[in-house]
């Protein structure tokens, strides 16, 4: 199987293809692969250490390797994963063909988009208001957690539809707090 | 000394003070909301007590409460940890009343030293430097207008009721000085309860660097060398280190001494801090006095061996300092990560929640003060300093050359953290050379997290191929911490982040 | 310096020495068996190349394919750790043949300190005090009997190339030593293919002092003070300390000299452990040498500020000693425990399996050398030390008090550890009042652990609600670890404690 | 109900019984009890913070307590548990009726014993002979495991009615070594 998948580096994009013989059961713990890439070929020897923590043998050159998925999905539907290794964090991202089908099918990336809430937390202010315009990156609600007020900005310009949450208000991670169409 | 105390306080802090106490054979009594019963202060002191619902303002913030709680479990003596209740000479007061010895300085040193008009006025009044600008709050916009074209653009508004950022505005030129009046004085209302601003000259790329002082009921007063805090986001320290690369032996002597005549001033007992800002010809500038133990402590400890809590500890107990001035021997060099629940890959929002796997660094020249266990529910509440990471070696390089190995050897799941941003801080070359200032992180920030580095072709394959792993998971339909549908996008993460700099 | 490494060895003290390199810059090849795939060691290195199966003869004894590894992945030297292949001079030649660099003495110092008759034989023909009795192999019952009678009883039977405690005998009388003498020739020609045996006075309540000591490739050697290493069990260390409560300043300066003399002898580099027996009155005689880094280095790292494994580094790399003996100060306390997968409640029975959860202790003065994770299975192949728990205070007392308030942070499930028993020792007034001798653990263990006395009312209160809370999941059929009908009975358990102290 | 307590401390042995409600569901992790000993009753809250890892608070004193059972059972069927209060080690044995009375019914202390293995290891040494009369506390076999020989002895007088072991084996913890009449 063929894996397509985009890595960022500030504004500098590449897209990269994966090719391995079929993805471990996710029940395994351990194993081999041969993956190509780029034209070259290698033999990985893979261990799931604990929860996002791999140890990848590429060769005989060791990787100590720690992924976390990002909440929200990228443009097109991929998955997007932050990966740590050693010192550095690269953003990359998996593209997921047939959520990339059923996103272009309902047109989501076009038509209207729900904001849900990036953490859990209180909402101390509401700064837009249902039915007005918003400019990208423009405030539209601050949430509390952790003594840190956090404001969530507007991902593209619209106008918002709807605000489900109220000043006040506890929310969830994941909890939709308003509608931008 | 005493037998048993009341650490009036939660988290790494509480920790680190009952630690301390149980080292000395002093017993431990624990105060906890509903939010804390299985928080490690309370599991690991010998009594506790609850004393409240979980928001603050009606647990850790109580004083009756607190003074109630130390009453019935006998504490002899309160220790206010940093933070909540720290700095109120309230509960000093409450403590003096009711017969508990408070630890830390008395209400009337906090009092003038927590004021930072009062500090400052104290200051000019003994000739010793402080920031060019008011002495005082300001009535009016004339005045404002008046002092700022007198002193020099930029200036700083600030609150007088002030600390940790808030009520912060810089102003560029006289344009702006009318609606960032306006806007300083709201903001310290909605924060403080006080919308009194004061004025202040703008330092270019400051560095902020404090002196540790220490003194006993007996006269002895002696300073700890200084600690470098230049690292700040938001106004708040996140990086610390002993000694400053900016500070040698003259300078040192010459800002702990001006440190040990202002804390003589409020006739200051206990451990202290007083804040200097240093510019860019090295004149230091008296900012203000914490009147408490500093979240960065470790620090000094580890340069000078001398454990600050046991001295505030004895010190409250009536002890005299055995150590003199020329005791202190600065010796290698510490720095401290402070480690929070959040994302710095998504705008470093909060991440509070159930930690389910922890792997903290360990080995040579490695401390972590931590409050937080596998297991723990991180909550939402309360602020989201986890532990603290500090690194111990013989010179500035090798302590470096250990954070960035502690960092990358530090696993955290469940939530998130600031530990890979820390991991591009400690490899950054500006950070290796010691060019710190103020306006580092902001800068670091400016060019986003994850930064701009592609990485090379091995390590490209060994990214794609964890991913691929990773997503067996997903793929088999296992939980995702977001609904995968109609997410709050990633679109929006991003234009948050690079418009971060522009952001307070 | 060395731009790669390998590391010969495994679990704490190949990350150990991984970390160094990290913080070094040099970059580490791990070797590993099929038991350690998914060991620290490996996780750690930057390249890690399999030598085998399981068993440390088929892997971590291999020479040879130490040495392959090492040309293959092009490692300019080999860390050989202390255990498996650190005091075997095969591999030093071995490395010399292939053209890399062993990180530590020569070939030759090893053979002639590796052999306790010929160091032996050395020190004596320099006038260095050693333990009177023979300075080598005994070839006839006749000739023990003779130099028994010589020089006293009681007499120790020792190997002579011997080592943790192995081909050991105490003689009490001229009756018993026939018995003695064949049993000792008979354990030796089975541990160590070699049944050669000599003969020493026995001292009685021993204490063990060895002094550390570096050597550059430029004749410059030092002594970095000396580790009490009296506290042992089945004659293996479990608790060192540095500095020892027995040695001043006088005694540390004689041991010091003599122990730079007797490495002298031998022309010795790099780190070496020069070992004394001292007797009541604190009269110290030279016992062997141990030729590499030593199981409990940081309590010298930890009072002397000196990083042991990164001066391995440089004296390897051909660089002088920048230290000179007057650069050598003393501060402080450190005290060590050997972390075991053990069952100190059933005879110390060893413990492997998966490790299912780990709270390490941590805070100020605390180090942890750990080889281990949660998650990790810890293999029944190898020795069962698992970490080495390390603190350090300004005096002795403060390093007990935090040694205990350490054992009692620290948590480990899924299998047995010896903490549990450190507690208690910890807690003992001997120890506390260093009155240390190799006799300690064993008569401490007469007693039995755990120790024989009741709770106070309240603690047995908790421990039987903790019990009821714990048996839940037994009645509702959970898992046990051992089939619960017709089981190894308590009753041995039982029967071995108490007759524990007449095991060897 | 009741439960019936025997504490260990060297020789002396004392019996205790602790009464509660109910034992709370093998599922919950923290809660409050009503508990009474000694003819004294308090109030006890206890969560359960890691496995075998318990905090307990007794009116306002604050316990954290590890507990370990250990392998095999005490006379008369009780279960054997090693309880940490600080940096004291506590024996303890909880009586479980039921067992008792299978045990007394099949008259299992009196009669034929099997020694388990205590560890997982190799056995090296097997120094009795089927048939064997062997001394409480004589050797009957050594186990190595992690590189340390460990000796099996006799828990009572009795003869070795079969061996299941040959040297050079294997064993897992808990494997048939021997029987003991």
């Amino acid at each position: 199987m063929k894996l397509n998948f985009r890595l960022h580096a500030g504004n500098e994009v590449q897209d990269r293809a994966l090719a391995l013989g079929s993805l471990p059961s996710p029940r395994a713990q351990s194993g081999r692969l041969e993956i190509q890439a780029g034209g070259k070929t290698a033999q990985a020897d893979w261990a799931e250490i604990s929860p996002g923590t791999y140890s990848i043998l590429l060769g005989e050159h060791s990787w100590d390797v720690r992924i976390e998925k990002q909440p929200g999905e990228a443009a097109g539907s991929a998955t997007v994963y932050i990966v740590l290794l050693g010192a550095r964090a690269y953003r990359l991202e998996l593209a997921n063909p047939r959520r990339r089908r059923r996103a272009e099918a309902a047109g989501a990336h076009e038509g209207p988009q729900e904001i849900l809430a990036p953490m859990p937390g209180r909402i101390v202010k509401v700064l837009a208001a249902e039915g007005s315009e918003v400019q990208q990156g423009e405030s539209l609600l601050v949430i509390e957690a952790m003594k840190m007020q956090n404001e969530i900005r507007a991902p593209r310009t619209g106008k918002v539809e709807r605000i489900y949450v109220a000043e006040g208000a506890g929310v969830e991670t994941g909890a939709r707090l308003l509608r931008l169409v | 000394m005493f037998k048993k105390i009341l650490i009036a306080n939660r988290g790494e802090i509480a920790v680190r003070v009952m630690r301390a106490c149980r080292e000395m054979g002093i017993q431990t009594v624990a105060v906890y909301s509903d939010a804390d019963r299985t928080s490690l202060h309370v599991r690991y002191a010998d009594e506790a007590v609850h004393i409240g619902p979980s928001p603050s303002t009606r647990s850790y913030l109580r004083i009756d409460r607190v003074i109630e709680a130390a009453r019935r479990s006998r504490a002899e003596a309160i220790h206010p940890g940093y933070g909540f209740l720290a700095e109120n000479p309230d509960l000093a007061r409450a403590c003096t009343k009711a017969g508990i010895v408070f630890i830390g300085p008395t209400a009337e040193a906090m009092e003038l030293m927590g004021s930072k008009t009062a500090s400052r006025h104290a200051a000019i009044a003994s000739k010793l430097p402080v920031v060019p600008g008011t002495d005082r709050n300001l009535e009016s916009l004339d005045e404002v207008k008046r002092l700022a074209e007198k002193i020099g653009f930029p200036v700083m508004l600030k609150a007088a009721a002030g600390g940790g950022g808030k009520g912060l505005r810089k102003v560029e030129s006289a344009a702006e000085l009318e609606s960032a009046y306006r806007t300083a004085r709201s903001e310290a209302q909605n924060a403080f309860n006080d919308p009194s601003v004061y004025l202040e000259k703008y330092i270019e790329q400051p560095r902020h660097v404090e002196i540790q002082v220490l003194g006993d009921h007996h006269g002895n007063l002696i300073y700890l060398g200084e600690r470098e805090c230049s690292l700040q986001r938001r106004h708040q320290k996140v990086v610390e280190e002993c000694p400053s690369p900016l500070v040698d032996e003259d300078l040192r002597r010459r800002m702990g001494e001006t440190a040990v005549r202002i804390a003589a001033l409020a006739g200051y007992t206990n451990a202290g801090t007083v804040e200097f800002l240093v510019d860019r010809d090295r004149n230091f500038y008296f900012l203000e006095m914490n009147t408490r133990l500093q979240v960065e402590h470790p620090v000094t400890e580890l340069v000078t061996g001398v454990d600050l809590v046991k001295a505030q500890l004895r010190i409250a107990a009536g002890e005299r300092l055995t150590l003199r001035q020329e005791d202190i021997r600065m010796r290698g060099w510490a720095i401290e990560c402070r480690i929070y629940a959040e994302d710095p890959a998504n705008s470093f929002f909060p991440s509070p929640g159930l930690i389910t796997y922890l792997r903290p660094p360990s080995g040579p020249g490695v401390r972590v003060d931590s409050g937080s266990y596998v297991g723990w529910r991180v909550p939402l509440e309360y602020d989201p300093l986890l532990a603290k990471l500090v690194v111990y070696g013989d010179s500035r390089a090798s302590a470096i050359a250990r954070l960035e190995r502690a960092l990358v050897e530090y696993e955290v799941s469940g939530i998130r953290t600031n530990i890979p941003f820390f991991r591009s801080v400690a490899a950054h070359p500006d950070f290796i050379a010691g060019r710190l200032d103020t306006g580092f992180i902001d800068r670091f920030l400016a060019d986003g997290f994850p930064r701009r580095e592609m990485p090379e072709p091995e390590a490209q394959l060994v990214a794609m191929l964890v991913a691929a792993l990773e997503s067996r998971r997903e793929a088999a339909g296992a939980v995702t911490p977001v609904p995968a549908t109609n997410a709050w996008k990633t679109g929006g993460r991003e234009s948050l982040l690079s418009s971060w700099p522009a952001r307070r």
